[in-house]
């Protein structure tokens, strides 16, 4: 299974750098996103301020849409995940190599967001290991759900629609929770005990272990 | 004799159709069975049936020994299934390719580059993307990958299509010699074949289940056409 | 394209603008008295204006050279890497307009950065060529690229006049039209305007040397993407099947002529 | 050109018909949309009235993001688009024919949208003749452009990632107009002659217009 | 004669690679030329070239009349193109898909079922969606498209890949047909043909350009193997 999770997230990232699909497109997306957002909402000045956090999370969740789509178009463009079948390649393992390979582009594209947000909204940050390891966890929330659903969503042909319908409403209390969490993280509150960041643990947790489970029968159904 | 392949009143439905309807087959090692039979008649169900990427609905189903009814995926990978599909990642060059199918099934990734130049995919076309390739350039890099694995049974549906005719004799040649060391070919064929490869046997489906089922073929060498 | 001329012209152009921009910055730390109002922060005006104008001539440039290669008699594959080439040192001026703007924001503002129409419209613009860059690459014939992204440049273009427009169109923080207003009289005066002038044509020189270096890469680019083609195609005169011809090549047949490829 | 849109309108819309893919998919995403965007943002209660608007207006340009690029996944299935130019179909009237086709599903879901807006949020409306001219224009400026940049973006196999890109900054005059005019229409400043109103007149016959004229060649290329 | 399709020295450069290198090739009203070659000869690019969906470099090319360097769109309609690809909407059924192409290029609709029935599509197989179809019954749908269309020049590339053989002999006959009624073929091919269907002029591409050009062509039908 490790193996098969190497071999897989090895041949995703590098197709992933082959195309810079997160780099030249998700990126910018994920920025255009943060724009909008300002421009819908603009009201009184401290609005954005306060919702930074909230409007962050929002634009890595539907930046984490095209993501995973991506990820599991790979293997349905030309039939190529019932060639995985036939290699005998194990399904964790591809759960598995799929999730770290989305994983890697959402938390570097956080990364490069955070400072888009940090300059644009304006917020001050005070706890730095807490924004960090709610970020990792809710990364890994999102990336395991996310691989999870869209195979889940693949197979019909209208999946691109599909998949943010099924997606969002799972990962909504990821969002919230990271949410949260920042807030947190943002005022002077920011522990590391923070129960949101517990919560996150428990969902990436959960997913992960879900995924781990029932992507073999979401693959051979 | 062995069975490698032992399907018994299979039946498959799918989307509320009846794709196979009571198919009944079985074959031992070393034979080449030509699968004939008009449009529709359930050729691709049966080989992806084999393959166990069709669930099975009813009836009782041994390939290598492997029942598919409880274990669909176990014997998936000693199999090898070339079909109207490729399963190539259109990013990754010819080269990527193979060697990720080798690397998958645990084979022996130093056999990459025989197994590219048996077809003829070297030079510039060994490290070209799929996604620039014409139809039958595709077709061979799928073929380099299954050569290089050497499945114990080999599944071809209409595999020569869009090949060229040097391209045909080295999948002919091919087939013959895996068949000599043991495999077991079946093989989804509307052209007429002519040429090295004979089949064995000839099976004819119709309303998805095997109708005819022939054994003595008299070697008859085709002429082609001098064209 | 690398002509003796070309070259020189560049570099000529590459020491003057560093002349200017160093009398600029003389001018613009010491010469130039400090604001009543803001203080040491006014400098900034010698920068911040000049490089959002020079974007907005790194865009017309695009546009223009769009424009050229959409007409069909005036299409030619130079003013589609022109206009790529320009659209790219665009995109990096209007980094810096707004990497100056925040720096001077966060001073006269207390923030780095704020809804204002303006400074939104800005970072659309921002986006909007970014766009147009990650639609150059994706993978199509060039005519097929310069085509489409001819035309997303032409209706990018579009946001240049809301951006200017847009304190007078809204009402906003940023200031108003202090240099280039509807009059044509600037609103500052003396050694202030004179090194503003200055560093407008500081930046234009700047940009000119940055655009002539870019299509130049280009160019070389192009260069090698032929020599490229020159040895393909010999190995696709050569392929396995070639054995049965008839005929002789000809090679002065088999010359593909570059410039009117595109 | 009219028979030939006449003719592309009424398959995409007898596609859709079949697919169900707006009313299955697309409306349940925007709806879900709408909630994330409360979960995202909850703070005090006024605010979400407040924004309804500018809520309502993102998640339609969102869905038009799946609708539009759907329209035109349609033609490059199967490359189906290179069948069109076999059978001589005019390029302008394959452009009015999408466009209709999916203003038609778009126009239909924000009916529907609306009422959960009314529901959810609780704006009051007064100037009724106001939201529905301006969702008119506002959805005929969307999915002018929508179909315009999705053909545009087509050919690329990161597709997906790359139209929202393009699509969301040109877009976003349409957002903040139709933003503000129902803003209008939703206090009780509501008249036609609103400014906003105007506005996505011109955006709208300026798509319409630029598509008519660009579309083959974008489609030739 | 006459000259239906005038390639001169056509080069056609698409991704910095040339697929066609200087291609030359004539032909008149009421042949049927057949298009051979190795993989990635350039035969696809040809057809598609001639239909005028690829973008011509270099050269003068003239099809029925039109020249497609400054017209590339004004030759289309009158030409038939079945290749690797249908062009068909999966969610359509094949009567839909069919009506679609004669509303399409102005046709008469009525001839709808006719076309249908001749390929074998009748009954339940008519009103199914193309997404359920077989891979042969896919290309039977854009084939009844073809022949009810009746256009002047075919261009068939691989046109006998996945149809059975009660089609082929369908097709061929149809294409006889419209021979005698003064259309012209190209007709791109692997197979070795035999049967009803003899080309008058055989073609060969090679490296993207034409390298032999045979229009003596011995009547040899070939021997069917008897499977
Ligand atoms: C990130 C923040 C900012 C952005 C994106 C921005 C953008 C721009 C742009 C695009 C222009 C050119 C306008 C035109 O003439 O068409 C401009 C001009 C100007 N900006 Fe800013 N700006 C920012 C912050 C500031 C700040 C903080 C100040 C000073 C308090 C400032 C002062 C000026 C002045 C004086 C001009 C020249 C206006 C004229 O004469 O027309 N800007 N800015
Ligand atoms: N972007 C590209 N880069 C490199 N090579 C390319 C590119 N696009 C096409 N080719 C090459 O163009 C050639 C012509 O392809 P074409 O599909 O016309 O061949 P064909 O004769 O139809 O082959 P087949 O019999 O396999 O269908 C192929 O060798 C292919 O590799
Ligand atoms: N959901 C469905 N509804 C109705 N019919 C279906 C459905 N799915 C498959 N079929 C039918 O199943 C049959 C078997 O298809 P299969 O692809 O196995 O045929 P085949 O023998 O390989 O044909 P070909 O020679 O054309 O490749 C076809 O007649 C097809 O129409
Ligand atoms: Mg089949
Ligand atoms: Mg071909």
């Amino acid at each position: 299974m490790w193996r098969d999770a190497l071999l897989m997230a090895g041949k995703d990232l590098r197709i992933e750098f082959r195309s810079k699909v997160t780099l030249n497109q998700i990126l910018p997306f994920a920025f255009v996103t943060l724009i909008v957002f300002a421009f819908a909402l603009d009201t009184s000045p401290g609005t954005l301020q306060k919702v930074a956090p909230g409007l962050f999370w929002l634009a890595v969740l539907f930046s984490s849409i095209f993501s995973v789509d991506r990820a599991v178009a790979i293997e349905t463009n030309d039939n190529a995940g019932d060639g995985l079948a036939v290699y005998g390649v194990d399904s964790g393992g591809i759960f598995l190599g799929k999730v770290t390979s989305v994983f890697v582009q959402l938390f570097l594209l956080e990364a490069v967001l955070l400072v888009g947000v940090v300059i644009l909204y304006g917020p001050a940050i005070d706890g730095w290991p807490l924004v960090l390891l709610s970020a990792f966890f809710a990364t890994v929330g999102i990336s395991a759900a996310g691989v999870m659903y869209s195979q889940l969503a693949s197979g019909s042909r209208a999946k691109q629609t599909l998949l943010p319908l099924l997606l969002i409403p799972v990962t909504s209390p990821v969002l919230l929770a990271a949410t949260k969490s920042w807030q947190d993280a943002f005022s002077s509150t920011a522990s590391l005990g923070d129960p949101w960041l517990r919560l996150l643990i428990v969902f990436s947790v959960v997913y992960l272990a879900l995924g781990a489970v029932f992507y073999g029968s979401i693959l051979e159904a | 004799m062995q069975s490698l392949v032992s399907f018994k009143k299979v039946i498959v439905v799918s989307g509320n159709f009846p794709i196979l309807t009571g198919l009944d087959f079985e074959t031992g090692p070393g034979e080449v069975v030509l699968v004939k039979g008009r449009n529709g008649a359930g050729k691709t169900s049966f080989l992806r049936a084999v393959a166990g990427l069709l669930r099975i609905t009813k009836g009782s189903a041994l390939v290598l020994g492997v029942d598919l009814i409880s274990n669909p995926a176990d014997a998936r990978h000693r199999v090898g299934l070339l079909g109207h599909e490729t399963f190539l990642y259109e990013d990754l060059t010819a080269k990527e390719n193979v060697t990720f199918v080798l690397k998958a099934t645990r084979s022996n990734i130093s056999k990459v580059d025989a197994a590219l130049s048996a077809v003829g995919l070297t030079g510039r076309l060994s490290d070209l993307r799929v996604s620039s390739m014409s139809a039958g350039q595709r077709k061979k890099v799928a073929l380099a990958a299954l050569l290089a694995r050497e499945p114990e049974l080999w599944l071809l549906d209409e595999p020569h299509a869009a090949l060229d005719s040097w391209t045909r004799e080295v999948l002919d040649t091919a087939i013959n010699s895996s068949v000599a060391n043991g495999a077991t070919v079946l093989l989804v064929s509307h052209e007429p074949l002519h040429g090295s490869l004979m089949p064995t046997r000839v099976v004819e489906l119709a309303g998805g289940k095997v109708i005819t089922d022939t054994r003595d073929i008299k070697p008859v060498v085709a002429e082609k056409v001098p064209l | 394209m690398e002509s003796k001329r070309y070259k020189w012209t560049r570099r000529a152009i590459g020491i003057v603008s560093l002349l200017l921009v160093a009398a600029t910055v003389i001018f613009g730390l010491w010469i130039t008295p400090p604001d009543v109002v803001q203080g040491q922060l006014v400098r900034l005006i010698y920068v911040h204006p000049p490089v959002a104008w020079v974007a907005y001539l790194a865009y017309g440039i695009t546009s223009i050279a769009s424009t050229l290669y959409l007409w069909k008699r005036t299409r030619n594959m130079k003013w589609d890497l022109l206009a790529a080439s320009s659209a790219e040192v665009g995109v990096i001026f209007t980094a810096l307009t707004l990497v100056t703007g925040s720096i001077w924001g966060r001073p006269a503002w207390g923030v780095w950065w704020t809804w204002d129409a303006r400074l939104t419209t800005t970072a659309l613009l921002f986006v909007l060529y970014l766009g147009y860059l990650a639609l150059r690459r994706v993978p199509a014939t060039s005519h097929q690229r310069a085509v489409r992204s001819a035309i997303a440049g032409l209706i990018a273009f579009v946001d240049v006049p809301i951006v200017h427009q847009s304190v007078v169109w809204w009402r906003t923080l940023h200031q108003g039209a202090t240099v280039l207003n509807p009059s044509l009289s600037p609103k500052i005066h003396g050694e202030m305007a004179m090194t503003l002038l200055l560093g407008f044509i500081s930046f234009t020189f700047v940009y000119a040397w940055m655009l002539m270096h870019r299509y130049q890469i280009a160019g070389f680019e192009q260069k090698i993407l032929d020599i490229e083609l020159d040895q393909i195609l010999e190995e696709r005169l050569h392929e396995p099947g070639m054995e049965s011809m008839q005929v002789e090549l000809s090679p002065d047949v088999e010359q593909i002529d570059r410039h009117s490829k595109v």
